[in-house]
């Protein structure tokens, strides 16, 4: 990435939300990723955006650990939204093609099929054991049509199409 | 006044604070050349010795009969330089301020253009008013040499104190059954560790022996009518149901009663009985029955009897007192932030967790186990405890305000604890420890010292485990910037002080505002922290902010102080702004008509049926509400009168009237956020123009409609919120009058949204941003030609109704 | 009472058990559920959120316009999926300039949002129909039954927009588990999240967390864990299995969708539930209620 | 109810199946006061002998001429202040009052029964 100036949404939020952050550390007390990977702290992540350093959070991987259950927004006492704002940053990951294939799979699924998952002919097997009615194909066209039009991008192999 | 006015005007450049935005010099070059203006100067302090010399001679120089200064708010400094122009020989109320700091300079730094031509305007508009300005006598007033201390807390305590030594009446009104407040249910005081009640106990006894002192306890302030040195106040005791003379407070009642109840004085860990004193060294020490859990069954009666005494009435009222009072201290001070509202600590859920007031009443050697600080799960000495501060402040979700005195206190609990139970692990978590006074630092340095340990670090949440009941604590130990789970027997909550229960209700009865945290608003920040915005009403301890003791005392002295020095005086000025009756215009003459009798929320006005109504000026606080619903426009009040108003109005809108907004601002709430968010530097739009009138009450339709028929863009109206009036009624009868022009503008021809009828409070300073924002969109959206177009259809119509009504 | 069914896709593609156990339960309480024709999935708040918000809300909004159509409330199975189509609904009610932009777009498809329904959940529906009505179809209480309750993260965050119930310390799954006769057992991290949406990216990682949960499931006591979630029941369900495979330990802690004990205290026999699908064995709590075959 | 808030000092009612209870725990004095619901008969002796009026006499419910449910009776825990009044005066002996564990009735200890019904007869 060759930017220098910040993008103006990240910009806004910068000003609106991530100031308010005087590192209390609220957000990493339960934060699931923090158990789990000790270097996955969103205080730290707040502070580097305060200081300007949002192309390293960016071009990351760790804004892809969060688990979005939103225990960050919840805590935070200065209400900055971390996981909002997490969401944001990922938002502008994709843009710039960073995101993970875990991430883009379900996405292409869902244009193929309308569902982020497949029907496994296992699930297939017990539906009709226990009588449940068949699932009814969807409407792609529409789901196709939808994402195009709201700029969906599904990874840099897209892009060059 | 027949003679020519002659007026001199100074802008000030206040240093720096106006000069860097306004070109001080043009605007007063400028200003030479509005009609009647004989000088003309700009200053770098007017307020200073040298500015106000300049008056003083220019007065004697160039025989000036009004003067203008350009400077700050008068909120500020208008008594300054009334007094400056009255030692020079003028009139004082031929003075007249233009504030082009806090409405001007301060709020649209980044517009040095707008902001010089508002500077100008509002000089201009000021020397339009000045024209009109009449010499008025100031009204003097008795006091009466008594004050009413409300809230027997230490600020109160020493309040009445003070002023009992000074050799005036106090009446000191408890709404607890003891006084003491807060400081008589805390162990230990910080920064020296001494015994709160052995140094409390004293000033209490003190109270209850004062000759000066007459000390109303469970009761509280009902009703408050009247103004500075003649307050009338309406007292209502609760009944005891023990008479007071007759009670000795020997405790064989207590003995016989069957009901225990929790202790709210013990924060409900220890129990009373239905008949009770709070604690041992209550004062007065009455006993009271407590009628929601008292059983009726006479047991007390018997056991009074025994003694050879009659003290117990089943049958006691309710009792109405009426006290003539001549200030009123406010000293109702705080309560403690409900902890269980913070759900992810637990409070209230999980056994172990107190708040810091229930382990000052465990540790406390009278409290409800004898000094032993115990767990509530199995009433053991718990072998760590962790303190967590900031609970319900500096937190959006409950309160924004940090409440000061937290930190120190948990500091003192920590060492007490430290103290008590050497072997105790004690940990502090603290986001920003504060100890900003005299030994404070010192203090935090002897709790590492005894081996405390502090870490910071916000806990998010708490668990209880589900065998041991132990607390594990989730936090990020912020100096390794890891996640941890602190696992501790016991945790104490360091709740933030909030304003007490009954503040909202008591500002309403004194009608004074609170601010946005909900405590009672001071006249200025810092050179008028004690003082209400009323005269005569003084506010002092954590009524008026979060304070810990030391602080408290000395505002308890403070407020004696300033309450003495209006009532050693004996006569106190008052502002000789009152509305009077033209008794040539008056229709009660001819017709039956008193319809300023029923707008006057203060009862100063009479009329006899066949005479002109008559103004009682010691009764009339100056609203001028009776001014501007009068039909035959045959009051005035003075220094506010249409005249002076009309000018203002004419002068702003000179000049591209259909860019600007005529902003009626109420002096005591509206104005208050304009001042309060130029003090804060918050920019907005320079569109409006403002014009300051003491209620809102006073606004008349005909302003409004002169406005637009001088082609303004926008008009606002505005003043306090419902209930929050100064002159209790005023902006109700405002809204009254103004809201019918939403439905009659539209027919003229004028876009209703162009009239703004708006209610905020002093501290609202955002709102009155977010105001100015919006009216400043509203007037770029319908653009000038179409506000100029829809100007020029309503004239006809405008000039009609003017006319009829006569303005 | 009538709802608009919608099970998400995790629930009817790879879990049809939990939703046979809804269907079943919330039949027996009265409830008809219509499937909505034509909806596809919700907008995971998790993984397309993150890609691209604007695509997930006009998802999300074009499911709400099949439920307009339709004039029925939704039935939401799934936490995620109630998260989405909350947030969806609530944001598009309440900001104008969102809602033109996203009808704009929808109008390609010839849809438009009118905001005329209501997102409920599993639990908010229950309530709806009254605890008292629901208790009484209770016919066999699951007394003795020590149930650790997995509220799942979406179900009450955030709060500001959710409006359930607490964020952090809820209580209406444990008052509902209670009323099922079964005793909700406080444990410590009850609000740990389940790790689903790590998964993705790093599944090792994920089974930490679940790993993690267990042994506090395990230190309170509990016979069994309740989840309302199907990614959480994955999480929980499937991932005690890894755990074993891959760092020998031998978690087995039965983990039950909270429409099965419902449909277990109504008296539906075990075998008409689809709990030997379940990864984790639940005999054990079929054993301890007296139910075992 | 294990997940309910509480506040200190508030009294706590607990249904159980053929019990219910009524707990108030202050630091180093916990009071406990239950009704046994297979001895109680449902007279409502207690309830018009409240002091508070905290007892509640729910009169049998009848189908036809078929009894659905037993009379019994139901606590305020807002209004009750443990005094231990409706345990002295119960006929079956169903209710019983504890505190730390002894059981005690405080009316009967500062022996007030007789004047506490004096007011209602």
């Amino acid at each position: 990435m060759a930017e220098k100036e910040m993008p103006e949404e990240l910009k806004e939020l910068v000003k609106e939300k991530v100031h308010f952050c005087y590192q209390c550390g609220s957000c990493v007390g339960s934060c699931p990723t923090a158990r789990a990977i000790p270097e996955y702290n969103p205080r730290k992540m707040m502070e580097k955006l305060i200081l300007g350093e949002w192309e390293e959070v960016l071009s990351a991987k760790l804004i892809w650990l969060c688990t979005m259950c939103h225990t960050c927004y919840e805590a935070c006492p200065q209400g900055v939204g971390i996981s909002h704002i997490v969401i944001e940053l990922r938002n502008l990951a994709t843009e710039r093609g960073l995101a993970p294939v875990g991430f883009l799979e379900g996405a292409k699924q869902m244009a193929a099929t309308g569902w982020t998952t497949q029907l496994t002919g296992a699930a297939q097997r017990s539906r009709t054991e226990l009588g449940l009615p068949e699932i009814k194909a969807v409407n792609t066209e529409e789901i196709k049509k939808l994402m195009k039009s709201t700029g969906f991008r599904f990874a840099q192999e897209d892009e060059r199409e | 006044m027949d003679e020519e006015p002659r007026i001199g005007i100074y802008v000030c450049h206040c240093g720096l604070n106006i000069a860097a935005v306004v070109d001080c010099d043009k605007v007063a070059k400028e200003a030479a050349k509005l009609p009647n203006v004989v000088v003309s100067k700009d200053n770098r302090y007017m307020c200073a010795d040298p500015g106000q010399e300049l008056i003083k001679q220019d007065i004697k120089e160039h025989k000036l009969n009004r003067v203008i200064v350009a400077s700050c708010s008068p909120r500020m400094h208008e008594p300054t330089f009334r007094k400056c122009v009255e030692s020079a020989g003028l009139n004082p109320f031929l003075f007249e301020m233009a504030n082009i700091r806090e409405l001007c300079s301060w709020c649209h730094i980044h517009y040095p253009e707008e902001a010089n031509e508002k500077a100008f305007d509002l000089v201009k508009m000021a020397t339009a008013k000045a024209r009109y300005l009449n010499p008025l006598e100031v009204i003097k007033v008795p006091v009466t040499r008594t004050a009413l201390v409300i809230g027997g807390g230490v600020a109160g305590i020493h309040a009445a104190l003070d002023l009992a030594d000074m050799g005036f009446k106090v009446y000191l009104v408890e709404r607890s059954p003891s006084i003491g407040g807060k400081m008589a249910q805390l162990d230990k005081t910080f920064p020296t560790l001494d015994c709160s009640i052995c140094i409390l106990g004293p000033k209490m006894v003190d109270v209850a022996r004062h000759p000066n002192i007459e000390l109303i306890s469970y009761a509280e302030v009902k009703h408050v009518e009247g103004y500075i040195g003649n307050f009338k106040v309406t007292v209502v005791k609760k009944p005891r149901f023990v008479i007071e003379k007759e009670c000795n407070g020997c405790g064989e009642c207590a003995n016989v009663c069957p009901v225990e109840v929790p202790n709210e004085f013990d924060e409900n860990l220890g129990f009373r009985k239905a008949i009770y004193v709070p604690f041992p060294q209550a004062v007065p020490m009455k006993f009271t029955i407590d009628r929601e859990a008292c059983i009726d069954c006479y047991k007390c009666i018997e056991a009074c009897k025994e003694q050879g005494r009659d003290a117990i009435n089943f049958d006691m009222k309710e009792e109405e007192i009426q006290l003539d009072i001549g200030t009123i201290i406010v000293a109702c001070g705080y309560d403690l932030y409900d902890a269980s509202k913070v759900k992810a600590y637990g409070y209230g859920l999980y056994d172990n967790v107190f708040t810091a007031l229930e382990l000052e009443r465990m540790i406390n050697a009278s409290g409800p186990t004898q000094g032993n600080v115990i767990r509530f799960s199995d009433r053991r000495t718990p072998k760590s405890v962790c303190f967590i501060t900031c609970v319900g402040s500096r937190d959006e979700k409950t309160n924004i305000y940090c409440s000061g005195f937290c930190c120190m206190y948990t500091l003192k609990n920590a060492l007490l604890l430290r103290e008590h139970y050497p072997n105790v692990e004690v940990n502090v978590l603290f986001m920003d420890l504060r100890a900003p006074f005299k030994g404070y630092e010192e203090f935090y340095r002897r709790a590492r010292e005894e081996g405390i340990l502090f870490l910071r670090g916000r806990p998010t949440e708490i668990y209880e485990h589900p065998k041991t009941k132990n607390l594990v604590i989730s936090m990020e130990n912020l100096s390794t910037g890891e996640p941890m789970d602190l696992e501790t027997e016991m945790v104490i909550l360091s709740s933030a002080a909030v304003p007490t229960t009954g503040a909202e209700k008591l500002a309403r009865i004194l009608t004074v505002s609170r601010d946005a945290s909900g405590f009672f608003m001071e006249a200025h920040p810092k050179l008028k922290p004690i003082d209400a915005a009323t005269d005569g009403i003084f506010f002092c301890g954590a009524a008026q902010g979060p304070k810990d003791i030391p602080y408290s005392v000395s505002q308890g002295s403070a407020a004696a102080s300033r309450s003495g020095r209006i009532m050693a005086q004996g006569e106190w000025e008052i502002e000789p702004i009152v509305a009077f009756v033209d008794a040539e215009k008056c229709r009660n003459t001819k017709v039956k008509c008193g319809i300023c009798v029923t707008k006057c929320p203060y009862g100063a006005i009479t009329a006899e049926e066949g005479k002109a109504a008559l103004v009682n000026t010691a009764k009339c606080h100056g609203c001028g509400t009776c001014v501007a619903d009068c039909p035959s426009n045959a009051i005035t009040q003075r220094h506010f009168t249409d005249a002076q108003i009309i000018a203002q109005i004419h002068a702003a809108l000179e000049e591209k009237p259909e860019e600007k907004v005529i902003g009626f601002l109420c002096n005591w709430c509206s104005y208050g956020a304009a001042d309060l968010a130029g003090t804060s530097r918050f920019e907005y739009p320079s569109d409006i123009r403002v014009i300051r009138v003491m209620c809102s009450g006073r606004i008349d339709r005909d302003f409004v409609l002169e406005a637009f028929k001088k082609g303004a863009g926008m008009v606002m109206v505005s003043g306090c919120r419902f209930g929050d009036c100064h002159y209790i009624s005023g902006n109700y009868n405002a809204e009254k009058r103004i809201k019918p022009l939403f439905a009659m503008l539209p027919r003229f021809g004028i876009s209703p949204e162009r009239l703004r009828l708006e209610w905020f409070s002093a501290a609202e300073a955002t709102f009155y941003v977010k105001l100015n924002k919006e009216m400043s969109e509203t007037l770029k959206k319908l653009g000038v030609e179409r506000i100029r177009a829809e100007n020029e259809k309503a004239k006809p119509f405008l000039e009609r109704m003017l006319q009829q009504s006569g303005g | 009472m009538s709802y608009a069914f919608f099970p998400g896709c995790m629930i009817p593609l790879r879990l049809p058990y939990m939703e046979s156990a809804a269907r079943q339960a919330l039949a027996a309480l009265g409830v008809e559920l219509v499937d909505m024709p034509n909806a596809s999935c919700c907008g995971d708040p998790i993984s397309f959120q993150s890609l691209n918000k604007e695509t997930w809300m006009v998802v999300a909004a074009r499911n709400l316009c099949v439920a307009e159509e339709m004039g029925k409330n939704i039935l939401t199975l799934c936490s995620g999926c109630y998260e989405t189509l909350k947030t969806a609904n609530v944001e598009l009610k309440r900001d104008q300039y969102l809602r033109e932009k996203v009808n704009k777009t929808l109008s390609e498809v010839e849809r438009e949002f009118m905001g005329t329904v209501e997102v409920k959940n599993l639990l908010e529906v229950l309530l709806e129909i009254g605890t008292d009505k629901v208790k009484k179809r209770l016919v066999r209480p699951l007394r003795g039954l020590r149930v650790a309750v997995h509220y799942g993260c979406h179900l009450v965050r955030p709060s500001d927009i959710l409006n359930f119930d607490d964020p952090m310390k809820p209580t209406t799954f444990d008052q509902f588990v209670g009323l099922t006769g079964a005793e909700s057992v406080s444990y410590l991290k009850k609000m740990l999240c389940c790790g689903a949406g790590l998964r993705m990216v790093d599944a090792e990682k994920a089974s930490k967390l679940v790993d993690m949960k267990l042994r506090y499931v395990e230190q309170a006591e509990a016979d069994c864990m309740a989840v309302l979630c199907p990614y959480c029941m994955i999480q929980y369900d499937l991932t005690q299995r890894m755990i074993k495979r891959e760092s020998g330990a031998n978690p087995q802690m039965p983990v039950l969708y909270y429409p099965e004990m419902l449909c277990l205290a109504m008296g539906i026999k075990p075998q008409e539930l689809g709990l030997r699908h379940h990864r984790t064995n639940a005999e054990p709590v079929l054993k301890k209620l007296g139910l075992s075959a | 109810m294990s997940w309910a808030e509480r506040r200190r000092g508030e009294i706590v009612k607990k249904d159980e199946e053929n019990r219910t209870t009524m707990e108030r725990k202050l630091l180093l004095r916990w009071y406990e006061l239950t009704l046994d619901r297979i001895t109680c008969l449902g007279c409502g002796i207690c309830s018009d002998n409240c002091p508070k009026e905290a007892i509640k006499h729910l009169p049998a419910e009848f189908r036809g001429i078929k009894a659905v449910s037993r009379p019994s009776v139901d606590f305020d825990p807002e209004k009750c202040v443990l005094c231990g009044e409706c345990v002295s005066i119960c006929p079956m002996d169903a209710l019983k009052m504890w505190i730390e564990q002894a059981e005690r009735v405080p009316v009967i200890e500062m022996n007030v029964f007789a004047t506490a019904t004096r007011k209602r007869w």
